[in-house]
C-alpha cells in the first residue's frame, strides 16, 4: 500500500500543474513550426524538445539538486535546506526556493551539497545548461563554427555596406528604450540589465542574444531565444510589408554595378583587423568576435582545413544539440509563464521592425552620397538573420525587375549585421554588466 | 523617482551603444579600405584566390535542405533570365 | 641510492598484487573476445583496455586523487588524510580507505582537497568515469544516438508486438528476485538497490544498464556492464536452444503477413507521443526515454539532418570511447574480484533466459487469441539486444522454413524491448532509488 | 527479520515492476492505434513516405562489417529463394 | 559623464601595456609563420591566435575569476579579495596577485568564490584552459589519435630502429642538464622541474610536451609549447648539416635491404605487449602510452572502425581547436616576457641538435655491428616529429644517391622516438614530479 | 651549496633517464622479437593484412595539403626511376 501511494506519487498525473501542461503544449507547437514550417529548425527542434523535458512533472529535469530536493516536499529534507539556508525550520518549499535564489554563492554551495547528501541529483538539462551556457562555451563555439561557414568577401568587395549593418542594429538600442519604458510606466518590471538582454533580440542573431542573456538576464534567456529565433524564422513575413513602404519602385528597381573580386590576402588579413580593432576599442566583445575571427581565419588561411571541418560540422553540431536543450530548460512553467515573456515577444518584433527600417532608410540616404548606386532593398540585410534577409532582399528586388539579382549585395550588410550585433552586446556588456 | 532614473539610463545606454556601433564600424571600413589597398599595390596575388561566383550565398546554409534548393533554383533562374536577355539584346 | 629506490618504487613490478595480475589477464581476455570473437566490440574493446590500465599498479589511472593519497602510503600524507577525515592519526591505509567511503560529502572534499595539496591528483580514468557516467551524461548521449538510428516502421506496423517487448521484461524483474534471494539466504550480500541495478542485465540493453547502475549501484557498475554486454554478443547461443524447447516445429514454420507501410506522420507522431505517456506515468524514465525519443524525433522528422548526424556518428562515436573506458575503471582488483562478481554472471544469464522464455511463451499465448498469425519466434526478441534477436528469431525461422523471413516481423518487438527495459529502469529508479 | 523483509520489498519490486511495463506498454499499443487512425484519416500523406524496404534492419548496424554482410547476403538469399519458388510453382 | 569615463575605461586603448602589444605581435608573428611559412599549422594557428585573445587588454579572457578581480582595481573588491587571503586590507592589486598565486588550496577557493560574488568570472580562454590541458585530457586525446594514424609495421619489421628512438631522447637529459646548469650559474632561475619540462622540447613531440609542462611547469608551458612545435615545423633546417656534418658520403649511399610485411597479428600484439611492458616497468608513463596503445589497438583491431574514426577525426580535431587557444592562453606578456623564455628557446634548440646527432652516432654504431646495412642518415628521425624527420633523412637520402628511399627505413625510427620521448616523460614525472 | 646540488639532481636524472629509456626500448626489442617468432610459428595468417605499400608514409598526415602531395609526386618520382633504371639495365 505504502509502496501503490509511492507509485502514484511517482507518476506526472498526480504533480501535474497548468502551467506545465500549458508549457507542454508550447513546446509541441515550437516543434510544430520547426518542423512543418521549417521555422529554424536547427535551433527550434531542439528548443522545443527541451522545452517538453523540462515540465516534466516529477522528473525535475531543469532544475538543480538543491531545487529538487526543496520540490520533493519531503518534510525532513525541508528543514535540513531551511537551516543550510539560514531560514526559519518551519518555512516552506516555495519561501526556500525563494531563499535559495537570493543566498549567496557559500550559502548555494551549501544547500547543493545538503541536497546531494540527501540523494538528490542535478536534473539533465540543468547539467546541459550549466557546462553549455551558464560557462559560455556553448554560444561562442556556435560563433566559431559560423565564423568559420562565413565569406566576408561581398563585405570587402563593398565595405561601404558595412553602414547599413550599423544602422540596423538602431532596433537594438530603441528596444532597450522601450523595455525601460514599460518599466518606468510601471506595466512590466526590467531592469537595465533585462532591457539589454531584450534588446539584444533586435540584433537578428542567435548565438548572440543566446550569450547576452546568459550574462546579463539568465532568468530571461528562455524567452528571449525563442523570441530571437522565431522572428529570424519570421523575417520572410516580418520585412517585405516595411521594405516596400519605405521604397518607391524606382529605388527598388536600382541595379547595382558587380563586386569586384577579393584576393584570399584580403579575406585572411580582415579577420585580424577585425581582432585588433576590438582589441583596441571594445573588450568586452572580444570573447565572441574573437571566436568569430579565429572560426573566420581558419576558414580563410587554408592550412588547417581538419580544423576548419571540425569548426563547420561535428563541434557546431554537436554544440547545437546541447544548446538547444539547454535552452529549453529555461521554458519552466514558473519562469516563463509571465507577463513579462509576453513583453519580450512584442519588443522582440519592434526591434526587428525597426532595425529593418533604420537599414533601409539609411541605404536610401546614402544612395544621395554615394558614387555607386545602392538599391535601399539591400538595408533590411542589415539586421543579420544569415541568410534569411539577404534572400528577402533579393526576392523584393527581383520582384521590381526580374533581372536584379541583389543575394551578394545583400551578403555585405548581411554579415555586416553580425558583427554589429557583437559590438553591440559588447557595449551592452561593458556598460551594464559587471 | 527611481523609474526617471532607470529611463535616463536607458536612454544613455542607447545613445553611448549607437555612437560606439557607427565609430567601430566607420573604423572597420577605413581599416578594410586601407588594408586593400596595402594589400593590392604591395602583396598582389598573382591568381586570384577563387572566381567569384555570382550569385552563391557566402554563408554555408545553416538550414537543411529546402532553402537551398530553392537559393540554388533561383540561381538558374537568373542565369536562364540573363542569357535570354543577352540574345533578345543582340 | 635514494633515487634508486625511487625509481625501484616507481616501476610496476614493485607494486604488483595477484588480483592486479588476474584482472589484466581478464581485461586481456575481454579484448580477444572483442577483437577475435566480435563480442560487442564497439564497447568491450574500450571496455576490456580500461581495464587493463585500471589495473596497472602504482599508476592509481581508476583512483580519485583522495583514494592515490592513500595508496602511496606515504606516512606524513596518511597523518594529514586521517585528521581530515576525523580518524585516528595512527589509522592505516586501508581502514582510511574505509573511512573515506563511508565519509559524508563535506569531508570527502575535505580530503580532495587534501590529497591535491599533497600533489595528488585524479587517475585519467576516474575522471573519464566522473565526467562520462556519474554525471549520467554518456548513457544518456548514446541513447540518444541509438534513438537516431532506430526505425520504429516496424512497430508501428504491427504495434501488438509491444507485449512481446513487455513480456521479455519479466526476466528482469524474477532475477531482482533471485538477486535478494540470495541474500536473504546469506549467500551473497546485494541490497535491493542492487538487485535492481543486477535485473537490468536482463534488459538485454547496454547503456540502460549502466545508467541503472550508475544511479542504484556504482559499486557493482564494472561487473553489470561487463555481464550485459557479454550476454548480448551471446544471444545468439543463449536464446536458441530455449527457443527451440518451448516451440513445435509447426509452430515455427508460422508464416507472418506482410508490413504494411508506415507514413513519416507517424514515425514522426510516436516519440511524441511515447514522451507524453513517460511524461504522464514515469517520469523517473524521463532522462533515458527523452533522450532517446529526442534522437528518434531528430532522424525523423528529416529538418536537422545535420543534428541527426551528428548523433549518429560522432558524438556517439566520441561518447562510446569514453563510456567504455570509464566502465574499465570500475574493473579494479579490489571491487571485481569478489564472489557477488560471480553471482552477477550467473543471474545476468538467468535473466537473459527467462526473459527469452517469457518473450516466447506470451508469443505462443497471443497466437491463440489474434486473428493474425504470429511465429512465437519472435517473442524472443523481446529481450532486445537489438539487433542480434531479431537475427536469432530470422535464423530459427529460416531453419524451420527456408522461405520464412521473420527479420522485419522480429524488429517490432526487439525495438519494443529497448522500450520495455527503459520503463523497467524507470520503476526500479523511482521506487529503489533516492 | 531483515533478510525476509528483503525478500518481501524484491517481490513487492517485480510485481509492480511487471504490472508498470504491461500497463505503460498497453497504453502505448492504444495510442499508437488511435494516431494511426486519426493520422490515416484526417492527415494523410500524399505519397509514403519511404518504400518499405523487405528485410532491411530498422537499426543502422551497432556493430562492424561482418555482421552486417552477414545480414545483406540473409537478404540477397532470401530474394534468390523466392525468386526460383516463384518459377517452381508457375 | 560618469558613462563616458566608464566607456573609455572599457576600451582597450586605456589600458594596453607595452608587454601586451609585443605579445600580441608576437602571436601575429606566430600566425604568419603558420600560414605562410605553413608551420605546424594544426597547432600554430590556434595558439597564435590564442596569443593574441590572451593579451587584449581589459578583456581578461586568460584569467581565472579571481585574478580578473585583483585586475579590475576596484578598491573595494580589492579590500575583500585581501580579507579573503589573509593579506592587509590595504595591499595593492599586484601583491595580492602574488599573495592568490602562492595560497593554499582552501584561501584560492574562497578567492574564486569572492571573485564571483563580485561578479566576475574566469576568462574564456582560462575555461578552455582548465578543462582541457589543466585536467590533463586533451594531450591525452590527442595522443590517442596519434596512435590511431600510427602504423608500426616499419618498427615491426625492423625492431632494430628502437635503439636509434632511444638514441635520439639523449638530447631531452642534457638539456636538462642545460637547464639546471644555468640555474647553477645564476644566469636563469629554473627548477629541477622547470629543467625536466624543459628538456621534453627535445622529444619533438608536442602533446608529451604539453603533457609534461602541464604536471610539472605550468607556468613555462607557453613558451615550452611554442618551442616544441616551432623547431619541429624547422626540423628540415636543423636537422640537414648536423647529419652532413656527421655521415661521410659513403655513409648516405648505404642502400638498406626491403622490409619484410609484418601481419595484421603483429600489429595487434604490439600495443598490447608495449602496455604491459608500461605496466611493468613505468606506470608513471601510462596515461601517455596507455592512450596512444588504445589508440593504435582500436587502428588494427580491425573491429572498431567507428570509434578508429571518430578518434582520428572528429575527436582530435574537435581537441586540437581547445589545446591550441588553451597553450595560446599561457602567451600572457607577465609570464611570457621573461629570460626565461629566451633560455628555453635556446635549450630547444640544443635539444634537437643533441637528438640529431645522438640519433646518427648511435646509427653509424650499429653499423659497425650489425648484419644488415643501416643508413645513419635514418638515425636523425629518431627525434620523432613524425613524419618530418623521416621525410628528411629520405631527402638527404635521394641527395647522395637517387634511387635510396630511406622513407620507409626512417619511419621506423621515427615512430620509436615517439616510445622513447613519452618513456622519457614517465621517467621525468616519476622521478621529479609529486 | 643549492646551486651544486641542483645540478647534481640533474646528472642523476639524466643517468637514470638515459638508463631507463634504453632499458625500456631494449626489453620492447626483445619482446618484438619473441612475439614475432611466437606468431609466426604458432599463429600464422592464412593471408597477409595487407600488402606493403613502399613509400606510403605510416602516419596519416597531420598536416594539410601540399606535404601530402609532396609525398606522393616523391613516391610518383621514385617509381618513374626506378621503371627507367630497370630498362636502362635490361
Ligand atoms: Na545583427
Ligand atoms: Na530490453
Ligand atoms: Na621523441
Amino acid at each position: 500500500m505504502d509502496n501503490l501511494l509511492r507509485l502514484w506519487d511517482s507518476t506526472g498525473l498526480a504533480h501535474f500543474q497548468p502551467g506545465q501542461v500549458v508549457m507542454i503544449l508550447i513546446g509541441l507547437g515550437l516543434l510544430f513550426l520547426a518542423i512543418r514550417k521549417q521555422f529554424e529548425p536547427l535551433l527550434l527542434v531542439p528548443i522545443g524538445f527541451g522545452g517538453v523535458l523540462a515540465n516534466i512533472p516529477g522528473a525535475g529535469l531543469a532544475y538543480s539538486a538543491a531545487e529538487n530536493a526543496l520540490h520533493s516536499g519531503d518534510p525532513v529534507v525541508l528543514a535540513e535546506m531551511a537551516r543550510v539556508l539560514g531560514q526559519a525550520v518551519a518555512s516552506d518549499a516555495e519561501s526556500l526556493l525563494h531563499a535559495l535564489g537570493m543566498a549567496a554563492l557559500p550559502a548555494q554551495h551549501a544547500a547543493a551539497s545538503a541536497a546531494e547528501a540527501a540523494g538528490f541529483g542535478n536534473g539533465m538539462l540543468y547539467t546541459f545548461y550549466t557546462v553549455s551556457i551558464a560557462s559560455g562555451v556553448a554560444p561562442l563555439v556556435i560563433f566559431m563554427g559560423v565564423g568559420a561557414m562565413t565569406d566576408f568577401g561581398p563585405l570587402l568587395a563593398n565595405p561601404r555596406t558595412l553602414f547599413l549593418g550599423a544602422a540596423a542594429q538602431f532596433g537594438i538600442f530603441v528596444t532597450v528604450l522601450g523595455a525601460v519604458g514599460l518599466s518606468s510606466l510601471g506595466i512590466m518590471d526590467f531592469s537595465l540589465a533585462d532591457a539589454a538582454a531584450i534588446g539584444i533580440i533586435g540584433g537578428a542573431d542567435g548565438p548572440t542574444a543566446i550569450y547576452v542573456a546568459s550574462l546579463l538576464a539568465p532568468d530571461l534567456l528562455g524567452a528571449i531565444a525563442v523570441a530571437a529565433y522565431s522572428y529570424m524564422a519570421l523575417v520572410p513575413l516580418i520585412q517585405p510589408p516595411i521594405m516596400r513602404a519605405l521604397t518607391t519602385q524606382a529605388e527598388r528597381e536600382i541595379v547595382m554595378t558587380q563586386l569586384r573580386e577579393v584576393s584570399q590576402r584580403e579575406k585572411i588579413v580582415f579577420p585580424l583587423m577585425l581582432l585588433i580593432l576590438v582589441a583596441l576599442l571594445l573588450p568586452a566583445a572580444a570573447p565572441l568576435l574573437g571566436m568569430f575571427c579565429f572560426g573566420n581565419l581558419m576558414k580563410e588561411c587554408g592550412v588547417v582545413k581538419r580544423l576548419s571541418d571540425a569548426a563547420q560540422n561535428a563541434l557546431i553540431n554537436i554544440t547545437t544539440i546541447f544548446l538547444g536543450l539547454s535552452v529549453g530548460s529555461k521554458l519552466v512553467a514558473d519562469k516563463f509563464l509571465d507577463i513579462e515573456t509576453l513583453g519580450i515577444m512584442l519588443l522582440g518584433v519592434l526591434a526587428f521592425a525597426i532595425g529593418t527600417a533604420s537599414g533601409v532608410l539609411i541605404a536610401k540616404l546614402m544612395n544621395r552620397f554615394g558614387s555607386h548606386p545602392l538599391n535601399p532593398l539591400i538595408g533590411s540585410a542589415g539586421v543579420s538573420a544569415v541568410p534569411m534577409a539577404a534572400r528577402v532582399s533579393n526576392r523584393l528586388g527581383l520582384e521590381a525587375n526580374p533581372s536584379n539579382y541583389l543575394l551578394m549585395h545583400a551578403m555585405g550588410p548581411n554579415v555586416a549585421g553580425v558583427i554589429g550585433s557583437a559590438v553591440a552586446a559588447g557595449v551592452m556588456i561593458s556598460l551594464v554588466g559587471g | 523617482m527611481r523609474e526617471d532614473e532607470l529611463f535616463m539610463q536607458g536612454v544613455e545606454l542607447m545613445l553611448f551603444g549607437v555612437s560606439t556601433v557607427v565609430i567601430f564600424l566607420s573604423l572597420l571600413v577605413l581599416a578594410i579600405g586601407l588594408a586593400s589597398r596595402v594589400i593590392q599595390r604591395f602583396f598582389p596575388e598573382a591568381v586570384p584566390a577563387q572566381p567569384a561566383r555570382q550569385g552563391r550565398s557566402p554563408v554555408a546554409p545553416r538550414t537543411s535542405g529546402p532553402t537551398v534548393d530553392a537559393q540554388r533554383s533561383a540561381v538558374i533562374a537568373a542565369a536562364v533570365h540573363q542569357h535570354r536577355k543577352r540574345h533578345r539584346n543582340g
